[in-house]
């Protein structure tokens, strides 16, 4: 046989592409590879929104995922409260989701004990935890957030905690930020919450890849911004922390780690595609002169 | 007419009254009650499946056919668990219940059961889906040629796709200015014009064509005109 | 005897059973005099049903009438008797996947009836026919539908129930077994019909790395496209339920696939007016409130 | 018949690879678990025992699955009859506690079932009611279960026809309200669009036409009665476009889930099991 190299890719053992893959994906982990990211328009209204927040207001994020979909949405989690804090917003959490608060306390250790040690709980943070109810929680917020949290996560009264003494409805909040892997999560906020009060704060959502599709046509009208999966986390990770640096980057760019294998796995599929085309041309060319 | 005519009219029957209750005030939760009494009778019917799955290990190893050792360490795992589950071997007490031993917590990760979950059951099927990733790529490399039209409309959209997933998309096109009339090109444009407009035409005509399938399937079960379930001649075994 | 006492005995319970199901109603019943016995709010729903049910019932009458039916081609079941011959020739098994759900699907009882059909083929060809399941309910309708098909074929001789079997209800323990027997045995043709997830591809990719014709059908239009890219035939969404009735080649049947097509037409019409109307709409404002009306009556 | 006599060499040389493999990792394994001991004499050891065992047994199952990649092999084999066996287990004891203790043992019996598996069983108020309830799919059960009698298998059939009956009942509902109704609902819409002040706005009126053009001819394309010819044929051959459009970007869009749950699977094999790249 004397065909071209590229017409013998035609018969490719695909073991060679398993192992293409299977290193692809190991070599970045294995190393650590974080590679730059360029923001695009949905991460920088991310940023954007958050950033339109006055210093000194509240903000509400609804941890809406439980550990299944962490992979995806925990960067952004992470991301996000670290903008808020370093822009001396106050955070009120909670969850939709039954394992949601646990995320949230999670997110709270890492990233605010950690990089914000100034946050006090009660005046400059509370949380809320969870609540069974779906969009009904939501519902009951808008009109009277009182009568739906009557105490925060750990049974203090919320009219004993500063922050949220007064809070009566979800126009206290500037911002609503849902974190979510499905129902309920960043859909049931906007038709619940921002359609009982269309102007009183902005929405901003993360999502997984998955479930994307469902919050599109939100965007950018009644959500400002919006985070999908693990690349929305890294680009919106890279343009908080280059206004906010941070000390533990591995900490706020978990994000950037997680898309190493991905985009080199991408690229990986990409020059497949384009080898699998060159390899039928040059094959077919073959076939057409004999 | 017991083989062929009863099952007929339990088929219609039923089918025509769970239609009639979705119109029924009083009758609105027949179909979660009719859900529990199916899901009972899939429990029942682990008797005919692990039936089958000791006979046909069994007879593997009894005739000594290659292969037996497998289908003993088969056995071999489905008694474990089966045993450590029902039974509630090594669970742990409820607090409230301490002297009752079934009403134990089985799945928590220091009993046998729990520990078999996280340790053999869960990587074992995890990795098993992580598979895929393996198979996407040479699914990409054999099947994403440019044949026809129709091909290249297929790949093209899977290439656009993985470009824009990265910032090999931003890369290459995010420099063209966002208000611009080229504005179109930028890849990320792109990946939501053919997500959102596209592909949900695509999907809406799909599932439109499926709900007339469906229902037109079960139309033809309900009035009895496939009879393609039933059993013809001697006994089931 | 004991038949008939078994069937009077059903008769009773369940009479029995519908008596307790309206119990909770009968207590309830001073209100509910007052509140209507028929869902009102579903009557939009109901009429629908009505008209898409007739457009069926209608087509399928026709057919009986001796209405000539034409149905195009669909290359997909075109090629199940040429895989299975050529798998007889090959002296390999023919493999029959009915998708991972129980019979509580619609996808699987369409898998099972068209199961049916390419055992019949099977059992003309005497090929061998490998039907793994991953429900025990789906188990036993499978053999039923099987040993039928050779009864129709005139073989009952040639069947087995060996050959149809339950391995487990865990979604890739099943696809681990079945993978591995497939480079094992090396099946000639591979059939995928019910609703599948993600172990679609695992078939495909493994069904494509032995040889094998592969033809699939399913409705879960998440898994379409790795069908559509990996298997040679794919029978998409509404096809797939088509299938059993066009493989069936009873005139009753393929009217009620003509009655599907009633309904599309159905569908389009109500697009294309009520998109004349809202785009008139525009200028127009009764007629947009036409187009509103039209849009809340289907609930989108 | 006897095939080991047989088997090719190189397959022989691989077992021997794969059994020196696992007593390996044994090995590594007691020596681990002895020093984990040593070190932690409070008796939190036997549970970090078990973690480790545990760690140890997912990651050889995990790379035993990976080896399939590379093909076929007893490693694989024991991996695949393990999990058989395993998972069927787990269905079916899921199946008992959440199922059949619950809906229907606890409805024939329940004092016995309160002493016995479930103390915290609420009294019903209607007792007899959920008993006569729970004997429907008791019956429906014995039925199925007929077909291991030759002679009463027949009977088995009827379960199975009121499963499939009420199924096609309950679907036909649905599909027709959820799916065929709502999606025609949305899709009806303005094909042209203009922004808020008033102007044509180009990209959306495209986007509406797109939308509404993709949805007819694909259903053009689902036709089964009208050969695709003429203008049947071409509208049907743009409907084909659209899907393959759908098809491409879906399969692009799912390409990133499936690389996490391999990058999960490596990650666990080399930061808990190795120990490296945390």
């Amino acid at each position: 046989m004397s065909d071209s190299p590229l017409a013998r890719l035609n018969n490719l053992d695909r073991r060679w592409i398993f192992l293409a893959m299977g290193l692809s994906i190991a070599i970045p982990i294995l190393l650590k590879l974080r590679f730059p990211e360029y923001p695009g328009p949905m991460a920088r209204a991310t940023f954007n929104a958050v950033e339109a927040v006055p210093e000194g207001s509240t903000v509400l994020l609804s941890f809406d995922y439980d550990p299944a979909s962490a992979a995806e949405l925990q960067p952004m989690a992470s991301a996000l409260v670290h903008h808020c804090a370093a822009r001396k917003l106050k955070i009120v959490f909670m969850a939709l989701w039954p394992l949601g608060k646990k995320q949230a306390d999670g997110t709270i250790d890492r990233v605010l004990k950690e990089f914000h040690p100034g946050y006090q709980y009660g005046t400059d943070y509370v949380q809320l935890g969870f609540q069974s109810g779906n969009e009904g929680v939501i519902k009951l917020m808008a009109t009277n957030v009182p009568e739906q949290y009557k105490t925060d996560s750990s049974g203090t009264a919320l009219t004993s905690l500063p922050l949220v003494a007064g809070v009566k409805d979800l126009s206290a909040f500037k911002l609503v930020a849902s974190i979510s892997a499905g129902y309920p999560g960043a859909k049931e906020w906007v038709q619940y919450g921002n359609g009982a009060m269309p102007e009183a704060f902005s929405i901003v959502g993360g999502s997984t890849g998955v479930q994307v599709s469902q919050l599109l046509p939100y965007y950018p009208k009644q959500m400002e911004g919006m985070l999908v999966a693990v690349k929305g986390a890294a680009e919106y990770e890279m343009l908080v922390e280059q206004k906010y640096p941070v000390a533990k980057p591995e900490v706020i760019g978990q994000g950037r780690v997680r898309m190493g294998p991905q985009l080199v796995a991408h690229l990986l599929m990409i020059a497949l595609i384009v080898l699998g085309n060159l390899a039928m041309i040059a094959g077919r060319s073959r076939g057409g002169a004999r | 007419m017991l083989q062929r005519t009863v099952p007929i009219m339990i088929l219609c029957l039923s089918g025509a009254v769970m239609v009639l209750a979705y119109f029924i005030t009083s009758a609105v939760s027949w179909s979660e009650t009719v859900n529990v009494w199916f899901n009972v009778l899939a429990a029942v019917a682990y008797v005919l499946g692990a039936g089958n799955l000791l006979t046909v290990n069994l007879e593997k190893i009894s005739s000594q056919r290659p292969g037996w050792g497998y289908s003993a360490i088969t056995l071999a795992a489905f008694f474990f668990m089966l045993t450590v589950g029902l039974f509630k071997i090594g669970a742990v007490p409820d607090p409230a219940h301490p002297t009752v031993h079934l009403a134990g917590d089985y799945e928590t990760a220091a009993s046998p059961y729990g520990w078999m979950y996280d340790w053999v059951f869960s990587p074992l099927t995890s990795t098993m889906f992580a598979l895929l990733a393996f198979y996407v790529a040479s699914a990409a490399f054999r099947a994403f040629r440019a044949k026809n039209i129709e091909s290249i409309l297929l790949l093209g959209t899977a290439f656009i796709i993985l470009l824009a997933q990265t910032a090999a998309g931003m890369f290459l096109t995010g420099w063209i200015p966002e208000g611009s009339a080229f504005a179109f090109l930028r890849l990320d444009w792109m990946k939501i014009a053919i997500t959102e407009y596209i592909q949900t035409a695509g999907m809406r005509a799909i599932t439109i064509g499926i709900a007339l399938g469906v229902a037109a399937t079960s139309l033809r079960l309900i009035l009895g005109i496939d009879k393609s379930y039933l059993p013809k001649g001697g006994g089931a075994a | 005897m004991t038949a008939t006492t078994m069937q009077r005995s059903l008769t009773t319970t369940v009479a029995a059973a519908l008596l307790v199901l309206s119990q909770p109603a009968l207590a309830q019943a001073p209100e509910a005099a007052t509140q209507d016995w028929i869902r009102t709010d579903r009557l939009p729903l109901l009429l629908v049903i009505v008209l898409v049910a007739s457009a069926v019932a209608a087509a399928i009458a026709l057919a009986r009438s001796g209405r000539p039916v034409k149905i195009r081609r669909l290359a997909a079941l075109d090629a199940v008797d040429e895989a299975i011959g050529r798998a007889t020739e090959m002296g390999r098994s023919v493999l029959f996947v009915p998708g991972i759900q129980d019979m509580t699907d619609i996808q699987t009882v369409a898998g099972v009836t068209i199961l049916g059909r390419v055992a019949k083929t099977a059992a003309e060809y005497d090929a061998k026919l490998e039907v793994p399941t991953c429900r025990s309910i789906v188990m036993s309708a499978a053999r039923d539908a099987v040993r039928a098909a050779h009864f129709e074929a005139g073989r009952p001789e040639t069947y087995t129930d060996a050959n149809i079997n339950y391995l487990t209800d865990e979604q890739f323990g099943y696809v681990a077994a079945v993978t591995g027997s497939m480079v094992r045995d090396k099946p000639a043709a591979c059939f995928y019909m019910g609703a599948f997830y993600a172990e679609s591809l695992l078939f495909a990719e493994n069904g494509n790395s032995i040889g094998a014709i592969q033809i699939a059908g399913t409705a879960e239009p998440s898994q379409l496209p790795f069908f559509v890219a990996a298997c040679d035939y794919t029978l998409i969404g509404e096809e797939f339920f088509a299938a059993s009735a066009y493989l069936s080649g009873e005139r009753d049947q393929l009217g009620s696939i003509q009655g599907q097509d009633l309904g599309k037409l159905f569908a389009a019409a109500v697009i294309v007016i009520g998109c004349a109307l809202a785009t008139a709409g525009i200028w127009i404002p009764k007629l947009a409130g036409g187009a509103d009306a039209l849009r809340k009556y289907f609930g989108g | 018949m006897n095939g080991t006599t047989e088997t090719p060499r190189p397959k022989q040389r691989l077992t021997l690879l794969w059994i020196s493999l696992a007593a390996l990792g044994a090995s590594l394994l007691v020596l681990r678990a002895a020093v984990a001991a040593q070190a932690d004499p409070t008796g939190e050891a036997t549970r970090s025992l078990w973690t480790t065992v545990g760690v140890w047994t997912a990651a050889l199952l995990t790379l035993g699955i990976l080896s399939f990649l590379f093909r076929d092999n007893p490693f694989y084999k024991i991996c695949e009859s393990i999990l058989i066996g395993v998972s069927a287990a787990y269905w079916m004891v899921n199946a008992f506690w959440t199922s059949l203790v619950p809906n229907l043992f606890a409805k024939l019996a329940p004092t016995l079932v309160r002493d016995t598996m479930l103390p915290s069983l609420p009294e019903s108020p209607t007792p007899i009611a959920d008993f006569v309830l729970a004997c429907v799919p008791l019956l429906l059960g014995i039925m199925l279960l007929c077909r291991l009698v030759p002679s009463v298998g027949w009977i088995s059939s009827w379960p199975i026809a009121m499963v499939i009956g009420v199924t096609a009942g309950l679907k036909l509902v649905s599909s027709i309200e959820s799916d065929f109704m709502a999606q025609v609902g949305a899709t009806v819409q303005p094909a042209l669009a203009f922004d808020a002040s008033g102007s044509f706005a180009f990209w959306a009126t495209v986007g509406a036409l797109v939308g509404i053009i993709g949805v007819l001819s694909v259903l053009t394309y689902f036709f089964f009665s009208v050969e695709h010819k003429g203008a049947v044929g071409k509208t049907a051959r743009l409907g084909i476009w659209f899907l393959m459009i759908t098809f491409g970007g879906a399969f692009g869009l799912t390409v990133m889930g499936r690389i996490t749950l391999l990058a999960q699977r490596f990650e666990f094999l080399f930061r808990d099991w190795l120990g490296i790249g945390g």
